[in-house]
């Protein structure tokens, strides 16, 4: 197993670690629940809050800070976290303003997160919870648990954690969430599979001259397995099947997100970048904001995924406004 | 009428533990195919925590035990399986409140709660190809049956789990990951489904009831 | 190949089109010269150049911008530009203060710039050129042309650009860039090969249990190849490298870098961050900046390099002063 | 004696292209032993151009049409391969500028420059492993001998640069890339070597000059 890792069963809590080592001016953990959280909570203002599983950094954790989350726990790699971290995390960041409590769609996460609310509920705690489901590669209907959340969720992450900066009520912040879910689209493509560390072998085997389209974030199977294309028709294949789901229709101000998925280096996903750019541009549409690096991998996962987020003037606001997280540059 | 004692629940439970620990890797492997592989880890996690406590748990009653390791569960499972099996465990721990030992009736009552505990917590009915699909014929098998042979019950209803296995394998997931991916879950076993079946056949071993598995994933 | 390409050949300047589409309120290009440079160029200040071979993104024409480089070059990958895009480089921007030219020390490299330099001082542009050379895994003698140039590189843009912000001289960026060259060293490991896309196979061959220590980040073979160890003790044998060349001691100030090399997910980097921050304190060292992710990579081979740089007070606010590229998080 | 004119040499430039192009993928094969695996590439890129712009280029001395092929060189070849190509095409052209046709005295003379430009660039000598450690015997050969037939001279010459893949073959390379991995560029052929070699050889099969390789890299 090619990778950087200890006793696999420790890799959550190391990495989790190293996180606070880097961070630990803005951010504090509480180990034993995996929650890592911000420091100098502001009761005034609405808590949000997430957790989910491992291997997606910089999600989940590593999106805690001012502007952004408040807190969230992790799971073990690619599994929703205990229901009694879930709970923790609320109640270490409960505020008088309330908790958003935001939760990708899988059906792990929901459940324990409902168990978490509940209980946090009946201890008097005021809490709102919002299900993000912006992946587009899911063909929906009645007899699905519905669409995954996966990349999509960064904007509501961010909108939400700039809106509730501004001292906004739990309502206010909960429908900043909807109408971000409401108008983002995800869709994402794997060259490659990824190995758990505790699992040690590939999730699911893939010719070496094939891809998955519309693969989801722990490696379940997509729309489609087809012979490799090249970059431009892969971009082809991502933008249509965003664009047309919303649909993004010309004259549309638009956030494009170009997010690796662990394995693809930065170069490559500026290619897909320059092409999407292209497909924009011909639908109308104008890039008011783009974003090209990894937001929400699946571990070591060679592919990407494009996520387009329909913009209006407020929504534009909250994406600009500052924020800070694990994730720097400089 | 035979009754089981916490004694003898605590053994089954051991049982329980070493078959989900030493198929850790093969049940990951068959969330793989259509779901996200860490059903197997997820499960071992827990019942290693279980395993070591299982000895010092309170032993008062089968009710209290249970709550104990429904506890476990949330603490110590990711994934669906946390709430899932967390679930199952809490609403058996709460039809054996403060019962030292329970009856033929109380045992099928207990399966029964956490059938329907499930059911509301993951929205699944029968067909949807969760592990309620072994479940929910366990339940009705064993009201059907009187219990006065306990070996006999644990064949029947390690044949319907079996029989579950083929049943649903042609299906399309309608709940857990396994839903989101449309008609590729089809032709695939579903991993909850194969882990029940496993521990109920490897009862069956250590017991002495004689069982002949019939699906492919558990004569293996 | 598993890669999101289009024709091998167009790679470079495709995925340059896409950091310029990304970023163009901030960068334009000489798509010629394969060169990226900044907007409105401040003929007041000392400008900065680089150029080398592609496939180390964000390196180099990445680390274009305000506080950073002010033009840079990308060469085919993992080959120096051709000689008149170097030269073209240093004319785009030669400002009155003078050119610093930062050179990474490969024979390609230096060749290409040393053309290039002649060229444009025959002109009466006013340069001086750095060779930045901060790789340890290179056994130094008299009959090698010395170590590489690799991670470390980033720190000597970072300082060097934040002081040309400020106004300074060409001798005093020139004196800073020695005095970051001469307190940083860095070292490489592999765990995986890397494709060029033009090439289309890997670039070396390596087992399934193999790593490769001291790797360079062009897939150079490194000091040995052993079997993969657990991440603890690759972190030891990154650091003891780097901490003994200097030495670094007890009570030195440093910055940190864990950089990936392009397919090493965000997880990881931070397990190796976790032990390489218990090392610096048990040597005594104060890690008073931190830098975890890709910096500079080799396409997408797995693996990580270690980098530590003593500080000084000037260099500890150079640092911190602000900086701005086509990489961004928000 | 024979002389060589602008025509002639522009035959033996354009097999030199069909060479470099022919084998850009060994020849980045070869880099990667103990380099970085784009010599290859980056020759085979520069030479794709060449080969398209002979035709039309200015014929009207060796110099002029020299000159050219190294601008060429320092724009399309990347990696260190530009500058050294660049610089030895450079100085033959300086020596040759203005004239429609080369003595072998004068030809002697344009690799004689083309050593030292190289030399100068690069910093190396013989003995570092580098295609210098072909270029310097060849330039030996062709002072010894008297140039009265060329066919004679090709062989000899090619059969320098054959030597020299495997007498360089053991050593650790001093300057370029290969340098800086210390010892482990031992045993791998420098890939300059083995490019000069080869399209010596190839100027042998396309005049008809029989010659009978040793290295594996030209035996191939
Ligand atoms: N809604 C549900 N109700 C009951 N059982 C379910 C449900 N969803 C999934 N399961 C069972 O859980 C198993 C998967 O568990 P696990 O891998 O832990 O979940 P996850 O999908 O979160 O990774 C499935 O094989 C199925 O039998
Ligand atoms: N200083 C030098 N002088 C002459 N030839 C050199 C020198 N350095 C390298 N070479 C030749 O160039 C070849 C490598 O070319 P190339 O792969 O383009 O360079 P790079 O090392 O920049 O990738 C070597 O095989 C060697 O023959
Ligand atoms: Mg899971
Ligand atoms: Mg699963
Ligand atoms: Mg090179
Ligand atoms: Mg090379």
């Amino acid at each position: 197993m090619k990778k950087l890792v200890n006793d696999p069963a420790n890799f959550v809590p190391e990495f989790m670690a190293g996180v606070i080592a880097a961070n630990s001016d803005l951010l504090e953990a509480i180990p034993e629940f995996q929650l890592i959280k911000r420091k100098n909570v502001d009761a005034s203002k609405v808590a949000i809050v997430q957790g989910s599983g491992s291997g997606h950094e910089p999600a989940h954790v590593m999106a805690v800070g001012p502007g952004m989350l408040t807190a969230a726990c992790q799971g073990p790699v690619f599994a929703a976290p205990p229901v009694d971290a879930c709970y923790e995390t609320i109640k270490s960041v409960a505020t008088d303003a309330g908790v958003l409590v935001l939760v990708n769609n899988y059906q792990g996460d929901r459940m324990a997160w409902d168990m978490a609310c509940e209980m946090a509920e009946a201890e008097g705690i005021r809490l709102k919870q919002f299900i993000i489901n912006d992946d587009v590669a899911v063909q929906d209907s009645l007899y699905t648990v519905g669409r995954r959340g996966v990349a999509g969720n960064f904007f509501v992450m961010k909108a939400c954690g700039a809106l509730a900066e501004t001292g906004a009520s739990l309502d206010e912040v909960y429908a900043v969430a909807e109408r971000v879910n409401a108008n983002v689209r995800t869709m994402g493509l794997a060259l490659t599979s990824c190995i758990p560390p505790a699992k040690g072998t590939p999730i699911f085997d893939i010719g070496d001259d094939e891809m998955e389209v519309g693969v989801g974030i722990h490696g379940e199977p997509g729309r489609e397995r087809t012979k490799i294309k090249p970059a431009d028709e892969i971009t082809e294949i991502l933008y249509k099947a965003v664009q047309s789901d919303l649909p993004f229709s010309s004259g549309d101000r638009v956030a494009m997100m170009v997010n690796g998925l662990g394995g693809t280096p930065p170069a490559e996903l500026y290619v897909i970048y320059n092409k999407a750019a292209k497909l924009a541009a011909e639908t109308g549409l104008t890039i008011a904001r783009n974003y090209v690096g990894e937001y929400c991998t699946a571990i070591e996962m060679a592919g990407c995924s494009l996520t387009m987020l329909k913009l209006d003037s407020q929504l534009e606001e909250l994406l600009a406004a500052p924020a800070q997280t694990a994730c720097r540059i400089f | 009428m035979p009754t089981l004692n916490v004694a003898q629940i605590e053994q089954t439970l051991d049982v329980t533990c070493d078959t989900v620990i030493r198929n850790e890797q093969y049940f990951s492997d068959l969330d793989g195919l259509a779901g996200d592989g860490d059903f197997g880890t997820s499960l071992a996690t827990g019942f290693k925590v279980i395993k070591a406590e299982l000895p010092g748990m309170d032993k008062s009653a089968v009710g209290a035990m249970l709550l104990k390791l429904s506890m476990l569960c949330s603490k110590h499972v990711g994934g669906s399986s946390g709430p899932i099996w967390g679930t199952g465990f809490m609403k058996a721990a709460f039809v054996s409140k403060g019962l030292e030992e329970v009856t033929y009736d109380q045992l099928t009552q207990m399966v029964g709660a956490a059938v329907e505990g499930i059911m509301a917590r993951g929205g699944a009915v029968r067909g949807d190809k969760t592990l309620l699909d072994a479940l929910i014929p366990i339940h009705e098998k064993m009201q059907e049956m009187d219990g006065s042979d306990l070996g006999a019950v644990l064949a029947a209803v390690t044949a319907e789990a079996d029989k579950a296995i083929d049943e649903t394998r042609t299906l399309v997931a309608h709940r857990g990951r396994a839903s989101q991916v449309g008609a590729r879950s089809a032709n695939t076993p579903d991993p909850g489904i194969v882990g029940v079946a496993t521990i109920l056949y490897d009862w069956c071993k250590h017991y002495g009831v004689d069982y002949k598995p019939q699906a492919a994933e558990l004569a293996r």
